[in-house]
């Protein structure tokens, strides 16, 4: 099945996109990204610490993985646009994954702050694949403003609880792809048939982190979700079956021997 | 001379340069970046930029991230 | 991850076993036989109708898959009984998926007529694997009557419903863990997720007919549903993380820049 | 010789064996079951077992099924 | 809305029938007959203990609520005749609540020695209310038996999981519906909108326990229950709107004033 | 049960607000506020329709029901408040139901539209009380812009979908709580049980209109959503049990008789 | 006079106040509200406010809404 | 006369009758029931029938239950 999602004209070779945060190791990444396949991956922005062993940079580089840098962090557009310039100049790339959260306890996206960022950052040149919630209006709201793509939640971060409202994906998702705009679902995502079902409502992608990295055996769950990313894309290009409420035989109902 | 490193007084030998300093410190300037009391200097000008003394430098990295 | 499904002693090199019915020709049965690598499939025994273009005998056996027949049809033990020994003439086998239905409406398994064949066939010497509800009694009867697994349905055969009562699909696989039965899922898989989510619950493998043969594009759904089964067994084998109330960030929360 | 094959009378001609109507009508004996007058025939048993005038077999093979 | 809940002939002016387990005192119970309104409630029979302070069945009838002994505890359809029998003599009641569990840790019913307590119960002239797991079959079979009602578990005693699968208890309704036998929801009640729900689906009656005694304010969630049977009940008749995928406006979309 | 809702400092006999958009007649926006005992119920600002028969504000006043104007068909902050300047004139009140949608299919709010909005008419000296979506974040803004309650949507307007997403409405709640704001569960409520759920997540009322004017029987759903609200508030001060993986007993494991 | 009510040409008696206008259509004034010309009359105004030829009026009620 | 009653050994009075034994334990007969040696005792048995030594009486009645 030859079918890549494509960004902002780049095409991946994987509809997986991993989140490096939350690994106990650089070796555990290492792992995880060689399981998942992936062709992108996220990474934030931070002071340099001496006591940090190996270079996250290098173990990305080596898998020849393309590199997301993300604003998490910020609460503020200002704070939000400064760092995505920082990210610009450390990893010569101009795609940002956008974050600006209300705060530490939910994580949840400020929509008046994220609108104005992304405005900004797309006014600026960045190609912005902003992080939102799950609401419809503010994920046209970013499309129009010329996101590159819309990345809402499933639920809240490493919260693993999967998809909370379907419903919201798949306004979101008959939307943008109207406008021609993938949607990755991120955040949430706890187990393999979460990632499938995102992918059966729809999405073009999935980002996720904790699920992996967190997990008992995080590189086995990273081909857990590569391969449960595969199958959801599949089962939605393949036209599942209705549900019914009644039975149907799979089975002849003739035909059956008479003793 | 006399630098504010990441928010700790750091000292540095005289005319040093920005892309001295990330090499200094990280072995190469992949993924590094770098603020000057408080403006983002682009990577094209580290070579020529000499740090002076008493300026306020964010030395910053990619690090693991969701 | 080398980690067959083994029943009765034989091991199988997938875990999903494919119905058969519902196909519009031999040629999708044997794309979809191939696309989802399944090592054992299920037949129906009926009068033979000269009409009938090609022999499924002949797909299944050139694909070198093992054959499974089924009682679909029968209302009664007694008619259980005697289809499983016609199978077992007619295809070498002493395997059968036992079904005993109640109506046609729900096509639920009669539990009473259920057990009843399970413990005849049992004592015939066959290798019983039955289709039954999701009673965590009656599998643990069925289990007892020395059955070679256990077949719980999702939700009523052709639905699609998925699997409607996941917590006794879990009782079911706690207690066949304990005998060492294996548990597979039978009946209601609609689409990849609902596969990937029975494997996470503990099943050891999944049985499904309609999904696939009825789904738009059959081979691709196949294929989904191998990728969607070994996405689970993945998953379960990872351990996934815990469902959490409230977020919890995958970026560290120190050392941002300041400006 | 008249039989009831599958619930229709049919003509057959004597001394045809079990095996014989099978391979007549399948091409083979892979995939089939064969009951006489309410009993499954073993396989085993059908190179001897002739048909007999007026007798009723219901001839089964392995179709498409969930 | 006089609508009454009728059962082998008897009309109850209330559709909540409460269990009495669970309490902390007959005081407790006092309280919680009276808020609930119930016109039945059960007790189980048991040796006498002389430290047990006050009597249950004085409680109860001052009350003038009619009793319904249970066979809770019984494994087997000896066991369960005997214990109806008994509570014959005792409370001069051929009213039985009959629970016919396969063991301690599910308290799930075993579904061959319930159907054949049913059978005898039903022959020794009893008024059979059986508890039953949420198999359409198995509730028809108790149906065909001759019982009184049918009483299908929303999920495991006292787990307060709700209805866990719904599709299964619509089954149950709609056949016994065409049978003229009244439908209880019985055992997995958590809270209000549970007992709402049950009712919506159509059954006749709900019957609850440790949900109220075992609340932080049992005459208070016993308020709760009854007005809750009666608003599932209510909106059942009343004929809900149907859902629908888009919105629909409640205000007019014309006749906006222009400024 | 004295337990009353209190909005901007005035006290209301019921919980639940009723809508009156959708009824089919007067009389039957009559019987429903009649049945639903509400004390405050929404109207619209329109055109005056020389055609429209009887006085829908008369047959409010003869009730006794305080009148909730909206803003609905507003799709920017200038519409809203001239909308609710319009009515403060027509029904010398400065309580407002603010509604701000982004577009007629989903009948969602804009959340910037509606957090300008809020903060001109609270600037205004209006008591607002905005419709919103379920993202805790824009009702914490709300919130903090002075609004006198939260009205999040529990599905989209008219859809009777339920409440899709409980976890954000506990967060809202949660939150709400500590700043002494209600919470008002407004739009998507199907049938009852959605209406005691609601309750039971910890609002302080209900607003609704569709489920009950467009319902088969208005006048009973108006009665069971009464009763429903109150079940829900009251099993939400009671305290219900915690959901518990396995079955508990609700009678004595000791004590059985020996025969 | 000739004015437009609701997007209506409507011929209007001369001298005739707001209050005037909407006791007429409405029969009174409870659950009312006017805009002239694009701005929101106060209901205090209505009996001095009289409409002028050729002026936009908008005669706003309450009708049955969510 | 000794009995043993729900399990325990008990002392009786000897010609005590059930409904005797009852009222005396429950002070009254409602909600009552007996088995004796494994029978269960009609209610309308219970004036007549006289408890004798060694019998295994169980007294069984109507606790708070599900």
């Amino acid at each position: 099945m030859a079918d890549q999602l494509t960004i902002a004209g780049v095409s991946l070779s994987s509809r997986l996109i991993m989140g490096t945060g939350g690994a106990p190791s650089m070796q555990v990444i290492d792992e995880v990204l060689e399981a998942s396949g992936t062709a992108l991956c996220t990474v934030a922005m931070r002071r340099h610490d001496a006591a940090t062993a190996g270079s996250l940079i290098d173990v990305i580089d080596k898998r020849g993985v393309r590199v997301l840098p993300n604003t998490a962090g910020c609460r503020t557009a200002a704070e939000a646009v400064r760092t995505a310039q920082l990210a610009r100049e450390a990893l010569e790339t101009d795609w940002v994954k956008l974050e600006v959260v209300a705060d530490e306890r939910t994580l949840l996206p400020d929509p008046v702050e994220l609108l104005d960022a992304a405005q900004l950052l797309v006014a600026d040149g960045f190609t912005v694949l902003p992080y939102t919630n799950d609401d419809p209006v503010l994920a046209r709201r970013l499309q129009q403003s010329g996101c590159a793509a819309v990345m809402p939640l499933g639920s809240p971060i490493g919260t693993g609880l999967g998809i909370s409202n379907p419903h919201n994906i798949e306004l979101i998702v008959a939307e943008a792809a109207e406008g021609g705009v993938p949607v990755i679902l991120d955040a949430g995502i706890g187990t393999a048939s979460d990632a499938a079902f995102a992918m059966e409502l729809g999405c073009d992608g999935v980002l996720l982190a904790s699920a992996v990295t967190r997990a008992q055996r995080p590189a086995l769950m990273a081909e857990a979700m590569a391969a449960a990313v595969h199958a959801g894309r599949a089962a939605y290009l393949a036209g599942r079956i209705p549900r019914r409420r009644h039975a149907q035989a799979s089975s002849p109902t003739e035909g059956m021997a008479t003793f | 001379m006399r630098i504010e490193l990441n928010g700790a007084p750091t000292e540095l030998a005289d005319d040093t340069t920005l892309v001295g300093l990330i090499e200094d410190r990280l072995g190469g300037t992949r993924g590094a970046a770098v603020v000057v009391d408080g403006s983002v200097v682009p990577r094209s000008a580290w070579p020529q930029f000499r740090v002076a003394d008493g300026q306020r430098v964010e030395l910053i990295t990619a690090v693991q991230g969701g």
